[in-house]
């Protein structure tokens, strides 16, 4: 006869070893070490919540403070490597295998550690990715997560930054996996149930918040001419003709000031309520002075960004926020709307080669994915229609039947040709070729494919990929607006004058744009003070990012 | 009269550059400079460490109407070389000062500086003597000596006993005066006596608000070049004397200071004693509710500067 | 410092009437441009103090594009650069053109 | 030298002086004529808002007097004290009144002779020995505006370097022998001579203009400042169409 129940037993022995140090669902953190030991298993297949921004950074340090000798060999299954934390418990041979999303800060050590065999690398997915594969075959045995408040029930509030948690307490609880949740406090009533207690196993009261990254801050102070320039090409020759209301932004300076030209230059162009109606995006700052001004009717978050928690709790009518009037991030949801329901993904990156491909990493840093190639992709499985959609279709393949003809999804790479320091934006090889054969990888990491990527912006106008017919024309089309980098250099001047004849390159003059009206006084926040200023005193920015 | 206004609106004074500022500050057209970039009066000192010169050493000097009068004008470039003062630089400045005193016209110093230059150390730090004892002398002829303070640099090391010694100190929140930085606090006494990466702290320690509210700057503007403009047209119009009276009452104001606030740990708690309602706002308003609630709290340094 | 100098075929001259413009600050990742007047009026002349080395063909192409595109004919331009991206040397050298043109107040 | 000797080789008849902490006042009689008044900050300590003002009020009582006799300014300093409460009350302000009532002596009538006997650096350097009419030193003075580990750090050049940079340039090394070179010492003084008389010479000089930058350009270690400010005050002064009055 067979156990149809082994799981749940083995949850059961989990939950009663666990109960040794608790009160109830409760452990003193002063147990924690001891808990720690009593509920993680040898070869269990653990996921630490973490991405971008949050972190379940007291779990994470108890976690590593594991003795090697009681619990090794774990597979950890979780969206960001960020912490120190997290690598330690590699260096000292508590966890074995790896599957992740995104390092971000971590990116240098990562890389050091797998070329020294120090981890043993499943994959590197973009979240939703991973948070698929959390219901197929990564499914973790024990979630260790973060939120702000628990009730005694094990009722959590995870509050403005909400972000993964509900699918990783899914994908776990659901399948016999243990749940242990960080908070900041124990409370008699949670301000609203973000995750139901029959959930949660076990809460530990860490006594202060977890950890957030402001990691989508850009201080308006710091956007120069030539990003204006680029934020300027981008408005009067994307988001105008195509027309895009539903679309996503990623995190470089070029986007903030799209974001910021959007009031003053996007209203002089009168695009209002033409354009930027519906983001999937987190609450960025830079966005204050658009929202304000009346140009954005519906955001809905991937999570949340430090400071902006009172002011998107006032303005309930463009973000999505909970009974308790803080916001409700969800990435996982978030990611497909992204996916699904956007017209255009807009973002900056580090290299891009000859035929498109683009990539952030760069030579000895593996940065991961996060969520940029799904936003950076054209899904396939799209069938409802929308202007830009269609039109950008119709210019990718003109001569096809339009009833059978699938639209295309915007994803434009924005840049200046040169980054800090110089260093070009347009290369012959991406630097991750060279990272994929020293790791002996199967695929480079590419953040967005050559066939998904529609345009490219820079300084020096506007690369639209749709209209090259044969790769040549591409090539050339992306050498047009490569500027003064080798590959820039290196353009068939006539080529790229008969590609500009055709549209597929413009240039700031063809767009009526004269580069010396990039003046920062167009940004409509100059500063994080007006930004603090738009949102009426709302937005209460971290201290590093202050001047006054 | 009629005001000429000059071309300045929504220009942010912390942004600007020195020459920026000095177009939007004066009447439109009437700047004349001394020893202008062609003339390529460049450091001596900096090919030493191959460091870029820049044509007018970091500073812009020359005459200029202030709604229709003549004033003397210095800028320093904040941006290059931190606004730091070496030998050129401080000579230009000295040498202005010194015309002022001769022609009896008064002098308008924007400030944008880290301090002493350190790769001609020896030749900025004494700069900053001259030019100090050139304005006690400019001052004691009857000419004002007005600083502006809100650029990127601040207003720091010797620059700001220069803003120290001058007769009238219009400052906007984003100006910072003190004599030593952040990080040279930070480095020599550690992160415990001063985190310069908490920008917050950086601010209301040292910051246009705090030192207005204690009487280290006369005047509070908008950070924008017209709000300097009026401030400047104003503090023109006041008579400043430099001499045993006022130096007695600066004595008086600064020991007067040191008995009230002495003891306080964080500059809101120098608010707090000084009877501003909700000190721990203060950072946050914008200008016109911080000066209602500085009003008739605010300690004056009037006569006494 | 490296020092480069260029004399390059100016087909549009200068316009306006000031004797002399300058714009930008000596920074990390900024320059200041002065121009001049000078003849002929049908060449451009440009010395860059630079402390980026090794970008000689960066700025030869840069300039070129300059003269060809903007009115520099007539025009002595000194170049201070602390290292300016080719974004920033172009836009710099056009404001600077445009500046010299501006009518004298 | 210790600050006793100094001062027994410049008062031979005695002195009457004060010390509190760091601090010195007192009166003296020059050996060929009149009061002299002494005061100084010593033990080589860094100047904060409260050594600043009491230094201060002690000149402000000499000018009060209306004595007109000389000041003697000794110095033996650190820098500027570098705090938080310090900067937090305003320093700046502090030590600008320092050099102004200084100045302000020597306009009414004082004398003013700085003696740097020890060190002196940065801010505190400005507001004390920097201020006074006449600067004087004595060999083992050790100005200093700006460290080579400090200024090492900064340029991020090995002190090494900084070292042999400094062997072909007074311009920003630490040291005596450059703040003579560009012209921030007027003398230094021998220790060899009786300092009483080395002093009379230098109160036998009448006041004068600020001369530092000149004796920077002759001394061959500032060769700009003076031509510089020279040429500026001149250019005013050719395009002044409309002088004030006032």
């Amino acid at each position: 006869m067979n156990d149809w129940g082994m799981q749940r037993t083995a949850l059961g022995e989990r939950v009663t070893a666990g109960q040794r140090y608790a009160k109830g669902k409760i452990v003193p953190i002063l147990s924690l070490p001891a808990f720690m030991e009593a509920v993680i298993r040898t070869g269990d297949r653990v996921c630490l919540e973490g991405d971008n921004q949050k972190q379940a950074d007291i779990l994470a340090s108890a976690l590593a403070e594991l003795d090697p000798r009681e619990v090794c060999d774990l597979h950890m299954v979780q969206s960001g490597v960020v912490l120190p934390a997290h690598l330690d418990v590699f260096e000292k041979g508590i966890a074995r295998r790896l599957d992740f999303s995104y390092s971000g800060p971590q990116s240098g050590r990562i890389a050091r550690m797998l070329f020294g065999r120090k981890i043993e690398l499943g994959a590197v997915h973009t979240y939703l990715e991973l948070f698929a594969r959390y219901f197929i075959d990564l499914t973790p045995q024990v979630a260790l997560i973060a939120a702000v408040s628990a009730d005694k029930d094990g009722n959590l509030y995870t509050g403005p930054n909400t972000e993964d948690t509900p699918i990783v307490v899914e994908a776990t609880s659901y399948k016999n996996g243990l749940v242990v949740a960080q908070v900041t406090e124990i409370v008699d009533k949670v301000p609203r149930v973000d995750i139901p207690g029959d959930l949660v196993h076990f809460v530990v009261e860490a006594g202060k918040p977890f950890y957030v990254e402001p990691l989508f801050t850009r201080d308006p102070a710091a956007i120069t001419e030539t990003q204006i320039l680029t934020a300027m090409l981008a408005i009067k020759g994307i988001y105008a003709p195509y027309g895009v209301r539903r679309l996503n932004h990623g995190i470089g300076f070029n986007t903030a000031a799209i974001e910021l030209l959007l009031p003053t230059y996007g209203e002089r162009l009168g695009l209002k309520g033409k354009v930027c109606t519906h983001f999937a995006l987190n609450p960025h700052p830079t966005l204050i002075p658009a929202i304000e001004s009346g140009w954005v009717e519906q955001v809905h978050c991937f999570g949340s960004e430090v400071g902006m928690e009172d002011y998107v709790a006032a303005r309930p009518d463009i973000f999505f926020t909970g009974p308790d009037g803080s916001l409700r991030s969800n990435r996982a949801f978030c990611q497909m709307a992204g996916l699904y329901a956007c017209d255009m993904f807009i973002g900056s990156t580090l290299q891009i080669d000859l035929k498109g491909h683009s990539s952030t990493v760069t030579t000895n840093r593996i940065a991961g994915f996060g969520g940029a190639p799904n936003m950076g992709s054209d899904p396939r499985g799209r069938r409802h229609p929308s202007e830009p959609w269609l039109k950008a279709g119709a210019e990718a393949a003109p001569d096809s039947s339009p009833a059978l003809r699938r639209g295309r999804k915007l994803v434009v790479q924005i840049g200046e040709t040169f980054g800090d320091r110089n260093v070009p934006l347009f290369v012959e090889h991406l630097d991750a070729l060279e990272l994929a054969r020293e790791l002996e990888l199967d695929l480079a990491p590419v953040m967005v494919y050559s066939d998904d990527v529609t345009h490219i912006v820079t300084e020096e106008g506007i690369a639209n990929l749709l209209l090259c017919r044969n790769s040549d024309e591409r090539e050339q089309a992306i050498r047009g607006v490569a500027g003064y980098t080798d590959i820039g250099r290196a353009r068939d001047l006539k080529m790229v004058e008969r590609l500009r004849e055709r549209g597929v390159v413009r240039r700031p003059e063809d767009l009526g744009i004269d580069p010396l009206d990039a003046d920062r006084r167009l940004l409509a926040a100059r500063s994080i003070k007006d930004l603090m200023l738009a949102s009426g005193g709302l937005y209460r920015p971290p201290g590093r990012f202050r001047n006054w | 009269m009629t005001t000429v206004r000059a071309d300045a609106a929504s220009l942010s004074w912390y942004e600007a550059s020195a020459r920026q500022r000095i177009d939007a500050l004066i009447d439109r057209g009437s700047f004349d400079e001394f020893i202008g970039p062609e003339q390529r009066e460049t450091s001596p000192h900096l090919s030493i460490f191959d460091l870029p010169e820049q044509f007018d050493d970091g500073i812009v000097i020359g005459r200029g109407h202030l709604d229709a009068s003549s004033v003397l004008v210095a800028a320093q470039e904040g941006r290059f070389m931190g606004g730091a003062l070496g030998e050129v630089h401080g000579a230009k400045l000295t040498g202005l000062l010194r015309a002022a005193r001769k022609l009896k016209e008064d002098v308008l110093i924007l400030f944008d500086t880290g301090g002493v230059r350190l790769q001609e150390a020896n030749a900025g730090e004494l700069a900053i003597a001259e030019i100090m004892r050139a304005v006690i002398e400019v001052r004691r002829a009857g000419i004002k000596v007005i600083g502006l303070i809100g650029g990127r640099a601040g207003c720091y090391g010797g620059g700001s006993l220069i803003a120290g010694t001058c007769s009238n100190l219009i400052i906007s929140e984003q100006g910072r005066i003190s004599v030593s930085g952040p990080e040279v606090i930070e480095t020599n006494k550690g992160v415990e006596e001063f985190d310069s990466r908490d920008r917050a702290l950086v601010w209301r320690t040292m910051g246009g608000k705090h030192r207005y509210l204690i009487g280290g700057a006369d005047m509070f503007v908008d950070d924008a070049a017209l709000a300097f403009r009026e401030a400047a047209i104003a503090a023109l119009q006041l008579d400043r004397r430099c001499d045993l009276a006022v130096l007695a009452a600066e004595q008086e104001r600064l020991e007067r200071r040191l008995k009230r606030f002495g003891h306080a740990r964080d500059a809101v708690e120098v608010w707090q004693s000084m009877g501003i309602e909700k000190p721990a706002e203060i950072p946050g308003l914008p200008a016109e509710e911080f000066l209602r609630r500085a009003a008739d709290k605010r300690e004056n340094a009037d006569d006494a500067r | 410092m490296e020092k480069l100098s260029f004399k390059l075929d100016a087909p549009i001259r200068a316009g306006g009437s000031r004797k002399q413009a300058i714009v930008g600050v000596v920074a990390s990742g900024n320059l200041e441009v002065l121009l001049e007047r000078a003849s002929p009026s049908d060449v451009c002349t440009i010395d860059v103090a630079t402390a980026a080395h090794g970008f000689g063909t960066v700025w030869e192409a840069v300039l070129r594009d300059f003269v060809a595109r903007r009115a520099a004919g007539g025009l002595r331009i000194s170049v201070n650069d602390g290292g300016a991206r080719p974004d920033t040397v172009a836009l710099r050298l056009a404001q600077g053109v445009r500046m010299i043109e501006e009518p004298e107040a | 030298m210790t600050l006793d000797d100094i001062l027994a080789g410049l008062f031979p008849s005695g002195i009457d002086i004060k010390r509190a902490g760091t601090e010195v006042a007192g009166r003296a009689t020059l050996s060929d004529a009149g009061p002299i008044h002494l005061l100084g900050i010593t033990q080589g300590s860094p100047v904060g808002v409260d050594e600043a003002i009491a230094l201060a009020r002690r000149v402000i009582e000499i000018i009060k007097s209306g004595d007109r006799a000389p000041i003697l300014l000794l110095v033996d300093s650190a820098s500027q004290l570098m705090s938080r409460r310090d900067e937090l009350l305003g320093l700046n302000e502090y030590l600008a009144h320092l050099a102004k009532v200084l100045l302000l002596a020597e306009a009414e009538g004082h004398r003013t002779v700085g003696l740097l006997y020890g060190g002196s650096a940065a801010g505190a350097f400005i507001a004390t020995a920097l201020a006074a009419g006449t600067l004087v030193a004595l060999p083992t003075a050790h100005p200093v505006v700006m460290d080579l580990p400090s200024m090492a750090r900064v340029t991020k050049l090995p002190i090494e370097v900084l070292k042999a940079k400094a062997e072909t340039t007074p311009v920003f090394a630490p040291g005596l022998d450059n703040m003579v070179r560009t012209g921030g010492v007027h003398f230094v003084w021998s220790e060899g001579e009786p300092l009483s008389a080395q002093l009379a010479a230098v109160l036998a000089r009448p006041a004068g203009d600020d001369e530092r930058d000149r004796l920077g350009a002759a001394r061959g270690g500032r060769r700009k400042a003076a031509e510089i400010a020279d040429r500026v005050a001149a250019i005013a002064m050719r395009s002044c169409t409309e002088p004030h009055d006032d």
